[in-house]
């Protein structure tokens, strides 16, 4: 049991409390939330992401300083708020994530096929969670707007739909399960429905978030690879064209919620 | 001042259009196509999790839009998937509440990080979608409440005739949620081989039995 | 490799300064076990200390209970506007880390 | 418990010995209320800071929420105006170890810190004050810890 003292807290019913709780709960919760707010370590991974972005770094000994996210070679601030979107010259529809990726890969001369094999919080993928970091804190009280002129991008919206509803694996659920209505929730956390804008800061306008249960800080690919654990579904590649066309169908819902990215989660 | 020919802006619009992207979109049957190819994939197998959990059988797929399936699949879903109830040996349907209680909260089981796809190792996940014994607040809503499940539906004794349809009901849901509705969320414990017909008694005695906190 | 940047904000409030501190640290507790059942040691900041203008006014103890990456809010009387503040941490392993910020 | 109590202050000691003698890693310094983090509970860690057995009082505050969402991050604070106060500590009951930091209080502070601990369990945690008269005070609340997510 000592052995699991931290862990425990994430995995088994510590508590069975008492009835007349069960009113204020719901206030003591949003209480803790508020008082975390302020000191959200998320900070140090921006910090960390803006050292790492102006850092002459890789084979090319480059920095990321004009690296395209969509709004220009160098422009951070407003581009994570109109990610995923398509890509001249990749030909492809890329989430902020896999287009870091990219400039890490063009610009600095990694290796993007290693990148995407190693492991979340590990190596370069530690690096691209921190650039993702800051890339979002730079659009802070933005309000998303994803581009959809584009026919791949409007094509990716509508496959994103389906993987939405996608439906398999021992448990037969569908990101629609549980993200699929107004007003549920799972245990004590609130269940944002994904089908249209679920409100400023909420759902993909929170993601990059540091995740107080393992004190990590997860992307929106992290996000979507845990939500797919959950599911009971095979494992999702990282950049994977069913990641970003459902993170395209959720940004797209999002139109017009405030992005509080980094934000901080349970 | 040149004048442009008809032929010539035609050409330089359809450039201007494919340039912008403004193709139209393949039709929904080519996306819905595109989008299992898409699935195959993005996924690879982890562990226990392997991709052939993304091969839909005919409910999964008939249930993978935000639209309804028409009455006849509906029907025929839920008939073949009441077919596949297998009713508790001997006819005992109801265990221990205290380890239905133990099921009840673990919500572990048949992810990639788990070692083993057994029933001995997964939980029953009731509380991450439903509220059960009203002790435990931090329960989901995603199902129904639980709480006086079996006083609600006059259960005081699960051997009367009386109660006899209601515990077949509550058997044949966990074992195959889909027999009664076609799309339920819930998942298909008894069918997909998540719980054993033990774990299933148990669970079954935490919503009927009369002494099961449930029901005071 | 040596441990990330804090992020110090201190904030002039009247006669005063109320200075928040993120530490980027992995508060390890010597209490869990790795995948392979093995017991992962204790790795924890014992003791941080803070400074205004050069003159310590905080010395603190702490043990693995405080979370990871912590968190540190106090108030320094007679703090103002342009104010050096300096916070330094030494953890078990003896590794160390200071960084500094000016008081706005 | 007694002989483990002393065994630890013995260790303590000795760790002291050999800090000041240089055999120690610098950070293993004497000044690392070692037995105090080892205590299991309020009068033991009180002891070992060197107070005297404490005593509940509405002069210390303790802020901490109602319910934590997740015990890997509760947030705490703990503040007390009363003259002649040396030190602030906050303690958590039912942690392996219960005592989880302690802060000097000096002149230039104000007397109040706040911070974020772990904790395993629903449990008492404490905002202790120590005088410089020797009287320990101190404050409680019980903080419950839910269950989230799909827990698996």
């Amino acid at each position: 049991m000592k052995a699991l003292w931290i862990g425990a807290a994430g995995l088994m019913g510590l508590a069975l409390l008492p009835v007349q709780a069960q009113k204020s709960s719901a206030d003591a919760i949003a209480e803790y939330r508020k008082m975390l707010e302020d000191g959200n370590p998320a900070d140090l991974f921006e910090a960390k992401g803006e050292a790492l972005w102006k850092q002459k770094r890789g084979p090319k000994n480059a920095s990321l300083e004009s690296c395209d996210l969509g709004k220009g070679p160098g422009v951070v601030k407003g581009a994570f708020v109109e990610l995923p979107r398509h890509f001249v010259d990749t030909k492809k529809v890329q989430d902020l994530e896999s287009r870091l990726v990219t400039c890490m890969s063009t610009l600095q001369g990694l290796n993007a096929d290693e990148i995407a094999k190693t492991p979340f919080g590990r190596g370069e993928q530690e690096n691209v969670t921190a650039l993702a970091t800051y890339v979002a804190a730079a659009s802070r009280g933005l309000r998303f707007n994803l581009p959809q002129a584009h026919a791949e991008e409007r094509r990716m919206y509508e496959i994103g739909k389906r993987v939405f509803y996608f439906r398999g694996g021992p448990y037969d659920f569908s990101c629609a399960s549980c993200h699929g209505e107004d007003g549920k929730r799972i245990r004590l956390q609130d269940l944002p429905n994904l089908n249209k804008n679920p409100g400023d800061g909420i759902g993909f306008a929170a993601w990059p978030a540091y995740r107080v249960s393992n004190g990590q800080m997860w992307g929106m690919q992290l996000r979507l690879n845990d939500c797919y654990r959950q599911q009971r579904f095979p494992y999702p590649g990282f950049g994977s064209e069913a990641t970003i066309a459902v993170s395209t169908y959720m940004g797209v819902n999002a139109k017009g919620a405030e992005s509080i990215a980094p934000s901080i989660k349970r | 001042m040149q004048t442009l020919h008809p032929m010539k802006i035609l050409v330089v619009v359809t450039m201007v259009l494919a340039l912008a992207g403004c193709t139209s979109l393949p039709s929904s049957a080519e996306l819905d196509q595109q989008t299992v190819v898409a699935m195959k994939a993005s996924f690879r197998d982890q562990g226990i999790a392997k991709v052939d959990r993304l091969n839909q059988d005919l409910g999964q797929r008939a249930c993978s839009s935000p639209v309804a399936p028409g009455d006849d699949v509906v029907k025929r879903i839920e008939s073949e998937s009441m077919a596949t109830i297998k009713w508790p040996t001997g006819g005992r349907y109801l265990g221990d509440w205290r380890e239905g209680e133990k099921l009840a909260q673990n919500g572990r089981g048949m992810t990639w990080t788990d070692a083993s796809a057994a029933p001995k190792d997964n939980g029953a996940n009731c509380y991450n979608c439903h509220q059960i014994d009203k002790k435990e607040i931090s329960f989901g809503t995603i199902g129904p409440s639980l709480w006086n499940y079996g006083k609600l539906r006059g259960v005081s004794d699960v051997t009367d005739a009386a109660a006899a349809p209601i515990v077949q009901y509550t058997w044949g849901k966990l074992w195959n949620s889909k027999a009664y509705a076609a799309c339920s969320n819930m998942p298909r414990f008894g069918h997909m081989g998540l719980l054993s017909e033990d774990q299933l008694r148990d669970v079954m005695a935490l919503l009927l039995d009369p002494k099961s906190p449930v029901n005071q | 490799m040596a441990a990330d940047p804090m992020r110090i904000r201190a904030q002039a409030q009247g006669d005063k300064a109320v200075v928040r501190v993120l530490m980027s640290h992995e508060m390890e507790t010597g209490q869990r076990k790795d995948s392979a059942g093995k017991t992962i040691p204790a790795w924890f900041i014992q003791e941080v200390t803070a400074a205004h203008n050069g003159k310590t006014v905080l010395n603190a103890e702490w043990g693995p209970a405080v979370s990871k990456n912590p968190f540190l809010q106090f108030t320094i009387k007679g703090a103002k506007a342009g104010d050096k503040i300096t916070v330094n941490w030494v953890d078990n392993r003896g590794e160390k880390r200071s960084d500094e910020a000016t008081v706005t | 418990m007694v002989a483990r109590r002393l065994v630890l202050e013995r260790c303590a000691q000795v760790a002291g010995l050999l800090a000041a003698a240089g055999l120690l890693p610098s950070a293993a310094r004497a000044a690392w209320p070692q037995a105090a983090f080892d205590a299991k509970n309020l009068a033991d860690a009180v002891k070992a800071l060197g107070g005297s057995a404490p005593v509940e009082s509405k002069d210390v505050t303790l802020t901490g929420p109602d319910i934590a969402e997740n015990g890997a991050v509760v947030p705490v604070g703990c503040a007390c105006s009363l003259p002649g106060l040396k030190r602030l500590a906050l303690l958590v009951e039912k942690n392996p170890n219960t005592l989880a930091a302690v802060f000097d209080v000096t002149d230039a502070l104000e007397p109040n810190f706040s911070t974020r601990v772990k904790m395993g369990q629903s449990s008492n945690v404490f905002a202790v004050a120590m005088l410089g008269d020797g009287k320990v005070l101190y404050a409680q609340k019980e903080i419950k810890v839910t269950l989230g997510g799909c827990g698996g």
